[in-house]
């Protein structure tokens, strides 16, 4: 047997969004239990464990499920994955962060046992302005961006990038703060009605996403031009303001829908076998391929380690190995059942971030669904790479960590 | 008139409409503790558990079907139904009333003549209780509420002012509903409160547990009756905030937004909710837009807090609060 | 027979000093009630005065002027020759003020050793680190203090209840734990409001017993409010008449007794 | 008769006024602390540690200092979540200013700190009382969280905002990063909570906690008595937020290593603190202990429950979790409104009656 | 006559009860009482001894101090009335008004009498015809009818529970230190009033009192709690006439009524029981 360990989150402010996730992450592993019998033979066991989005808890759950030997942790958590780092490090286990957590922990040299390909913030927000660089043909100087974030560590993510961004393309940004929960947004949509940005930028969670959105309808404001990290892009989000969402757009670094042949099985073998994890009502939808997408690239990196360490019983230690040398092509995703499902990327010990791939979506509220518009694009990493350097090298010499990938 | 100045008075004419959304959720508050003198920390999470009612009744949802379906294996979601908003409305209430006699049965008819810190601890309970009920009852997806209320910009306002200034100014047509119903509410309050038999009974009972049962005044009604109504209020602010929003977790935050609101009306005061509200609400908006940029953003969670604080320093009771009576 | 500067000398022989408190044309008012109009007596060292008058004449709002809780809208309080300046009731309390409530304000929360102890908060000084590690003063204060509230608690017979908490006790245990609170405090002047409020006879007794020892023993000079004619003719040795915030009366038991206005305002009846 | 107090005599004041007046009580109380420095660390690991032990003695610590200021004071406060964070932000500053000073040294400092910030939030309590002061008090808890959100100064311009602990060592032996040996944040943290449970015991048992107390059941007798209201509220607030100062330092510093302020310390910690002094019993020590270890326990125990013996799926016990912790709550009061500490002492009164009624 | 009045018939039985506080304080140890119809029952004792806890057992308020009956019954016209609501027993006719004053503070005096009024339902008109006579009773209160009851003196709010009381019309009034506080004029008054709504409109009473004087000058029947007992009980002509009764709570000896003054020695007083 195989230990995974899921960090959810069904309760608490979050819940809504933490449930889908969750859902694919272990309908994923449920599906390969059933269906192949587990992991080269090893049964996956879940242990989910239940953080209601709390640092405190998440450290509870961490303490209560490290004898279990998991092989990854997922915290689905900026705040719980800053908690962990330190711990993961130095307990061997190995972390991987889809899409959130620290940024610079793309550099791999500094932090050995956490991944977060295939992409990360500030890919994100490189790539919206690559979105928008697309739209307006090229050139943005003098363009007005916005930039509404929920005013916390996760939010202030993209500031720093961004703003170099601004330097090289010449674009005024201007930054709208939202505190936690995000209830009230009223001050901060009226002047964007009053300055008429020509882009505005998300970079929201939970409550804070709908009422945006909402705001945003309210003010009139052109949907196309308003553009959501992948944490902004659900369902959810765009769901109570109805029709007026329509146009609305988000990053995704993953594709959407449920037209993949992995998903027929998934209905055959977990749902309609009562195996599912939660309602069995989330299929397809975009965070419950998320938690999918999450499950199948650790599902891959244990193939990986498996292969490397030639024993089908891993440990953290090679699952990290594994980690490292996840290799994604399209081959193999194909063969998976998900063809195109994601960026086909490299993992090795200087770069654990993958290579920043990521593509847009438009919400249309007439079918109820998010729609690929772009391809995936590749984040500036001419920007990225120097702040990438300059932020891990940061951190090691605070820790005292010598860099390097032996 | 300068841009400047017309956008400022767009701020604060919006910043009127928030504060009579805050005045919403204050509402609750001040009914339960004028007629008890509790502190209701479960007021938000009413309002979430009133909110989530009526979309349940609304999409016909099985109440619990998340809880059946994992004990008995059942695959149970959806009567099939899909009420109008009116009735829903008025089920919902019928749901209220009955968690008002629940807390009356259960909880307060316990603690007579207690302290008030030890009420509002068990309030506390409550919301704990109520928060888990309601996840297990209607499960933590976000919902869409709709009961036909309007939303988005009033055009009337806005071409009728661009036509004056040059400017159309915005107006949330919600904003005005939640105006026009908070209006109605708080007249009806007023009386109610002022000018009746009960009204005066529920103010004594909040001064005086036991002088109140010596009269002859029955807790057990007074209270039911007080918690239908302020599970009423919490419906109607859960409405409003629910149909912006969608209805979720989220929505039992919306109390903190409330409490400033109260401190600057005064906890006793059914109009100083109202007047208090409008003062937040613009005063916060104002500040966000003439110092927000300097001081970086995001001030108006704190900012209602300290101009509440302030002003209960030149006036601790609050704008409209009965006096904290004081003698030896 | 009174002698302004000197004081005088009572019937059972005890020796009554010169004046220690006077309030100079007091005028209390709250918004439109006033509730005193321009009062002024005096108070002489070592004696018993009463004030007593009918019900919202303003007794227990003249007893708030004097320990400073009420400043008053118009008049002066002297204060052992001085005119005192606007203060806070703590302040006067440390000057040697200490009192007792028309309704009862102990502290609920606490036992009757401590409530007593409190008492005695003006006369603790140590710091507060000294009172962390309960080392040094504060733990020889302590014991000086508690010893001294020990002969209080004893003087006035709550031994017994010593360690319960004051919510406990009965009404008229309650108010012979604030008088004990007051008297730890071993005050110069002491006010007292209503003591014997709900006591039966034989209380009332003791009560009278401890008020006269205190102000035997210690000299202490008492102002007290009573509504009970016979305590108050027996206990004082002069009196003042109050009726809606006017003074309509002062002087010996005796000579306020037979005054038709105190009859007529207060009396109702010449009473025995 | 299984508790006894009759032929325990005491001779002087001195030993009538001690912590533990009766003798079953004292022996009780020296096993207790025999059994937390002698034992436990020799088989305490990293679970037992980080997920219960810690938070307990950090929490037991906070809800101590929120104690003295609501339980003894009578003020309530909500703004703990606030000082918890000066003390977070403190420890951090000195931590990274002065990497050769001990920790001891710094998380007292942290503690003074926050009990000069305690005292500036406050004043308002002079004028501002009950509820009103309770919800004021809030100010100071957004206001804060916002401050150290908000000016980088105060995490020394790191990129993402957040703090983390580097490692510093107490005698050589690590007592923060994530190599600290459990048994040694524990005993440091043990250490704290058993010197404020000593600190605030004799302060309120002598005059500052009088004045304090008397402020709390009439606050104007209380000032007419000679209570000088301005200094009681004032050593209150600066006493209480030491100990939550000191709280804060330890919970970022040993306990989570790395915090986000708005996250770590926001409302909902100062509900949480303030429900574990209500639950435990205001105006008792022991009861502030009692509350910490109700509320970090309480959900463990039923997750335990739930998802590991029930097998249930972790959302239902997540939920239930709440209805029972509410439910629990609201019988507790039923049961008995002055908390933990009350029913400890009915419980006691009883037994020293038993095995009569009354 | 003062001493006759009552009639046969018990209106009121207390049979044998216990309380107990906390569960553990037992504060009254097996107390029986008969307050016969039309009567004006006088409840003495000492502090501590137990009359406002009877008098709340009665009127159950117990429970929001968290005593409660443990043994013995209540019965009013012979229905047990230990389990009913308080508010109940107002409509029942049982009113009580609570020592200490017990005001709605935040409410003006009007509005305190008004709340009196909460249980009938008998129209504006008689609300106002009632408050008059209140008013009539208590002119100082007319004065003060606008004032906040929490600002007015210690009297007058006595005045007020005593008047809130009145508004209900009740059968029987269970009085708890209704003395207590007032000028020795009022107290004359107030027990003028009790006798007048006593022999007028045949309002039975239960009167807790200190002031044994006036007490058993007023009332018909009197009982005397010593720590939680009955330790004697009688008609209050005789009471007034046992040496006990006159020594310790009449003041009165042998030599008749001696000064406050001259009690010299402290002495103990002689308990009926234990
Ligand atoms: N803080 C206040 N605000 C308004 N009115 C007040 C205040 N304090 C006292 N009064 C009024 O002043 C008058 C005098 O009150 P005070 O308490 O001094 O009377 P008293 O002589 O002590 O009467 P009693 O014998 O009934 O206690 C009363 O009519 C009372 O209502
Ligand atoms: N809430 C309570 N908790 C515990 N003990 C109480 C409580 N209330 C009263 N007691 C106790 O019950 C006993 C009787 O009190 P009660 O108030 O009935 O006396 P009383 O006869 O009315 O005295 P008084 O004349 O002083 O009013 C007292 O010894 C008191 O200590
Ligand atoms: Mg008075
Ligand atoms: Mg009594």
């Amino acid at each position: 047997d195989l230990t995974i360990v899921d960090t959810s989150y069904r309760t608490g402010p979050y819940a809504a969004n933490g449930i889908p996730f969750s859902d694919g992450y272990q309908d994923y592993f449920t599906l390969l239990n059933e269906r192949d019998g587990g992991i080269g033979g090893e049964h996956i066991n879940i242990v989910e464990c239940e953080t209601g989005y709390n640092t405190e808890k998440g450290v509870e759950c961490y303490e209560g499920t490290k004898g279990d030997e998991p092989l990854v942790y997922e915290p689905l958590s900026t705040g719980i994955t800053y908690q962990l780092i330190p711990k993961v490090t130095a307990d061997g286990f190995p972390m991987h962060t889809l899409g959130y957590g620290r940024t610079s922990a793309k550099n791999g040299a500094v932090f050995r046992n956490i991944f977060n390909y295939p992409a990360n913030y500030w890919d994100g927000a490189s790539v919206a302005i690559e979105h928008i660089l697309d739209q307006e043909g090229g050139d943005i100087k003098g363009k007005k961006i916005a930039l509404v974030y929920h005013n916390s560590a996760y939010g202030k993510e993209p500031i720093r990038t961004l703003e170099e961004l601004a330097k090289k393309h010449g674009y005024e940004l201007s930054l709208l703060p939202v505190d936690h929960p995000g209830q009230e947004q009223k001050s901060q949509w009226l002047q964007i009605r009053r300055e008429k940005p020509d882009y505005v930028i998300m970079w929201g969670w939970g409550v804070m996403n709908q009422v945006a959105i909402q705001e945003a309808v309210n003010i009139r404001y052109p949907m196309d031009h308003f553009i959501g990290i992948w944490w902004s892009g659900s369902e959810n989000d765009v769901l109570p303001a109805g029709k007026g969402a329509n146009g609305y757009k988000a990053l995704t670094f993953h594709n959407i829908g449920s037209d993949y042949p992995v998903y027929d099985d998934m209905r055959k073998y977990v749902v309609e076998a009562g195996k599912a994890a939660g309602a069995g009502d989330q299929l397809g939808t975009t965070l419950y391929n998320r938690g999918m997408y999450a499950a199948m690239l650790a599902a891959e990196a244990i193939k990986t380690a498996q292969q490397i360490a030639g024993t089908s019983k891993i440990t953290p230690a090679q699952m990290r190995d594994g980690m490292e040398a996840l290799e994604m092509t399209e081959e193999k995703m194909a063969a998976l059942g998900l063809p195109h499902f994601g960026p086909a990327f490299k993992v090795t010990c200087e770069n654990h971030g993958g290579d920043g791939y990521a593509a847009v979506t438009q919400w249309d509220a007439d079918a109820g669904a998010y729609k690929m518009i772009t391809g995936y694009m590749q984040s500036d990493q001419e920007v990225l790479a120097p702040l990438i350097e300059e932020d891990s090298m940061a951190y090691a010499k605070e820790n005292g960590i010598t860099p390097g990938c032996n | 008139m300068s841009d400047q100045f017309l956008f400022a008075a767009e701020v604060t004419l919006n910043g009127l409409m928030s504060g009579v959304l805050y005045a919403l959720v204050a509402l609750g508050f001040v009914l339960i503790y004028k007629a008890s003198g509790i502190f209701n920390y479960a007021q938000g999470v009413m309002a979430l558990f009133a909110a989530m009612t009526l979309v349940g009744i609304m999409d016909g949802q099985v109440p619990f079907s998340h809880l059946i379906n994992a004990i008995f294996g059942t695959e149970i979601h959806h009567f099939g139904w899909h009420l109008p908003g009116l009735l829903a409305i008025l089920l919902t209430m019928v749901v209220m009333a009955g968690l008002a006699w629940c807390v009356q049965q259960f909880v307060m008819r316990h603690l007579i003549g207690q302290a008030p810190i030890i009420l509002f601890m068990a309030t506390i309970g409550l919301a704990y209780l109520l928060e888990g009920v309601a996840d297990l009852m209607w499960g933590s997806e976000i919902r869409k509420l709709d009961v036909g209320l309007p939303q988005g910009i009033n055009e009337t306002i806005d071409s009728v002012t661009y036509g004056m200034f040059g400017y159309g100014f915005f107006i949330d047509n919600l904003d005005i509903v939640a105006t026009v119903i908070a209006a109605l509410l708080v007249i009806a309050l007023v009386i109610f409160s002022q000018y009746t038999k009960q009204g005066r009974a529920m103010r004594a009972v909040a001064d005086d547990h036991q002088a109140a049962l010596s009269v002859g005044i029955s807790l057990n009604f007074i209270w039911v009756m007080v918690w239908s109504v302020a599970g009423f209020v919490a419906l109607v602010a859960g409405i409003m905030w629910g149909t912006k929003s969608g209805v979720q977790f989220s929505l039992s935050l919306i109390a903190l937004k409330a409490l400033p609101v109260l401190m600057l009306g005064g906890f006793t005061s059914i109009p100083g909710a109202i007047v208090g509200g409008l003062i937040i609400g613009v005063g916060e908006k104002l500040f966000d837009f003439m110092f927000g940029p300097m001081l970086g953003g995001a001030t108006e969670n704190w900012f209602a807090y300290v101009l509440a604080l302030l002003f209960l320093v030149f006036r601790p009771q609050g704008l409209f609060g009965d006096r904290i009576i004081e003698r030896v | 027979m009174l002698d302004q500067a000197e004081g005088f000398v009572t019937a059972d022989g005890r020796k009554i000093g010169g004046v220690v408190m006077e309030m100079k044309n007091i005028t209390l008012r709250f918004g439109g009630v006033v509730a005193i109009k321009d009062i002024s007596f005096d108070i002489r060292e070592g004696e018993i005065r009463a004030i007593i008058g009918p019900n919202g004449a303003g007794k227990s709002s003249m007893l708030n002027v004097i320990s400073g809780f009420y400043t008053p809208s118009e008049g002066e309080v002297w204060f052992r020759g001085k005119k005192r300046p606007p203060m806070r009731p703590y302040e006067v309390a440390r000057q040697g003020i200490a009192r007792t409530f028309q309704n009862i304000a102990l502290f609920d929360g606490m036992s009757v050793l401590d409530n007593v102890m409190t008492g005695r908060l003006t006369q603790m000084k140590a710091g507060l680190f000294s009172q962390a590690l309960w080392k040094g003063r504060a733990e020889k204060e302590e014991i000086a203090n508690r010893e001294m509230v020990e002969r209080v608690i004893d003087f006035l017979e709550i031994q017994h209840i010593r360690k319960t908490p004051v919510s406990r006790l009965p009404y008229g245990l309650k108010k012979r734990v604030e008088l004990a609170r007051a008297l730890a405090a071993q005050p110069k002047l002491l006010l007292l409001d209503e003591p014997m409020a709900g006591m039966n006879v034989e209380e009332k007794e003791d009560m009278c017993r401890f008020i006269l020892d205190v102000n035997d023993e210690f000299g202490t000079t008492i102002a007290l409010i009573e509504h009970d004619m016979g305590v108050v003719m027996d206990l004082s040795d002069r009196v003042v008449v109050m009726d809606y915030g006017k003074k309509i009366g002062d002087g010996p038991p005796d000579e306020v007794r037979s005054n038709p206005d105190v009859i007529d305002a207060y009396l109702g009846v010449a009473h025995d | 008769m299984f508790y006894r107090e009759a032929g325990d005599f005491k001779t002087s004041y001195l030993e009538d006024n001690q912590t533990f007046p009766i003798r079953f009580d004292r022996y009780r109380y020296y096993a207790v602390l025999a059994v937390a420095f002698l034992v436990v660390p020799f088989i305490i690991n990293d679970y037992w540690a980080n997920a219960i032990l810690l938070p307990f003695l950090i929490y037991g610590i906070a809800s101590i200092g929120l104690n003295v200021l609501t339980g003894y004071c009578g003020q309530v406060s909500l703004g703990t979540g606030g000082f918890m964070a000066v003390g977070a932000y403190a420890c951090y500053k000195l931590m990274t200013a002065f990497p050769e000073v001990s920790m001891f040294i710094h998380v007292i400092l942290a503690g003074g700190i926050t009990a000069v910030v305690g005292v500036l939030f406050g004043l308002p309590s002079l004028r501002i009382k009950g509820f009103y002061l309770a919800v004021a008090t809030l100010a100071a808890q957004f206001f804060l969280v916002w401050l150290f959100n908000r000016v980088p100064w105060f995490y020394n311009y790191s990129a993402s905002g957040q703090i983390s602990a580097p490692e510093r060592s107490v005698f050589g032996v690590l007592i923060t990063g994530p190599n600290a040996p459990s048994w040694a944040t524990y005993l440091f943290c043990l250490i704290f909570l058993t010197l404020a449970g000593i600190i605030a015991r004799n302060l309120t048992r002598g005059t500052v906690g009088r004045s304090w107390m008397a402020i709390r059941d009439m606050d104007i007798a209380a000032e007419i008595i000679g209570v000088n209201p301005l200094r009681a509220k004032m050593t209150a607030f600066a006493v209480s937020s030491f100990f939550v100062g000191i709280a804060g330092a330890l919970f970022f510093s040993i306990y989570l290593g790395a915090v986000e302020v708005g996250e770590a310390f926001g409302i909902q910690k100062s509900f949480l603190v303030l429900f574990m002094v209500i639950i435990g019993g205001l105006g008792s020590i022991f009861g502030s202990l009692a509350g910490a270890a109700f509320l970090v326990v309480l959900p463990v125990v039923l997750k335990l429950i739930g998802v590991d013996i029930l097998g249930w799926p972790t959302d239902i016990v997540a939920h239930f979790q709440l209805v029972i912790v509410g439910a629990l709550i609201i019988t507790f009061l039923v049961l008995e409104p002055h908390g933990i500490a009350q029913l400890w002492r009915v419980i006691k009164e009883k037994l020293r009656l038993w095995p009569f009624p009354h | 006559m003062l001493d006759a009045g009552s009639t046969r018939e018990t209106l009121l039985e207390v049979n044998n009860i216990e309380v107990i506080y906390n569960h553990v304080i037992l504060v009254l140890k097996g107390v029986s009482l008969n307050v016969p119809k039309g009567g004006i029952t006088a409840l003495l004792g000492g502090n501590g001894a137990g009359k406002t806890t009877t008098l709340k057992a009665i009127s159950n308020l117990l429970q929001s101090e968290r005593g409660e009956v443990t043994k013995g019954t209540i019965r009013y016209r012979g229905e047990v009335v230990q389990a009913s609501d308080p508010a109940d027993l107002v409509r029942k006719g049982v009113i009580q008004v609570m020592e200490g004053r017990h005001c709605f503070e935040h409410l003006t005096v009007e509005e305190n009498l008004l709340t009196g009024y909460y249980t009938r339902n008998t129209g504006k008109a008689e609300m106002m015809r009632d408050l008059d006579k209140v008013y009539t009773y208590f002119p100082r209160l007319k004065e003060r009818r606008r004032s906040q009851a929490g600002y007015t003196s210690g009297g007058e709010q006595q005045m007020v529970a005593i008047g809130r009381a009145l508004m209900s019309r009740p059968e029987t009034i269970l009085l708890d230190e209704p003395s207590m506080g007032l000028a020795p004029q009022l107290v004359e008054q107030i027990f003028e009033i009790v006798k007048d709504l006593n022999e007028k409109e045949g309002l039975t009473f239960l009167l807790a009192e200190q002031n044994t004087n006036v007490a058993l000058r007023y009332a018909h029947y009197g009982y005397i709690l010593e720590s939680g007992r009955v330790v004697m009980d009688g008609p209050a002509a005789e009471l007034r006439e046992n040496p006990d009764v006159k020594e310790f709570y009449l003041g009165v000896s042998e030599e008749g009524r001696k000064s406050f003054r001259d009690v010299r020695s402290y002495r103990r007083r002689k308990r009926w029981l234990s």
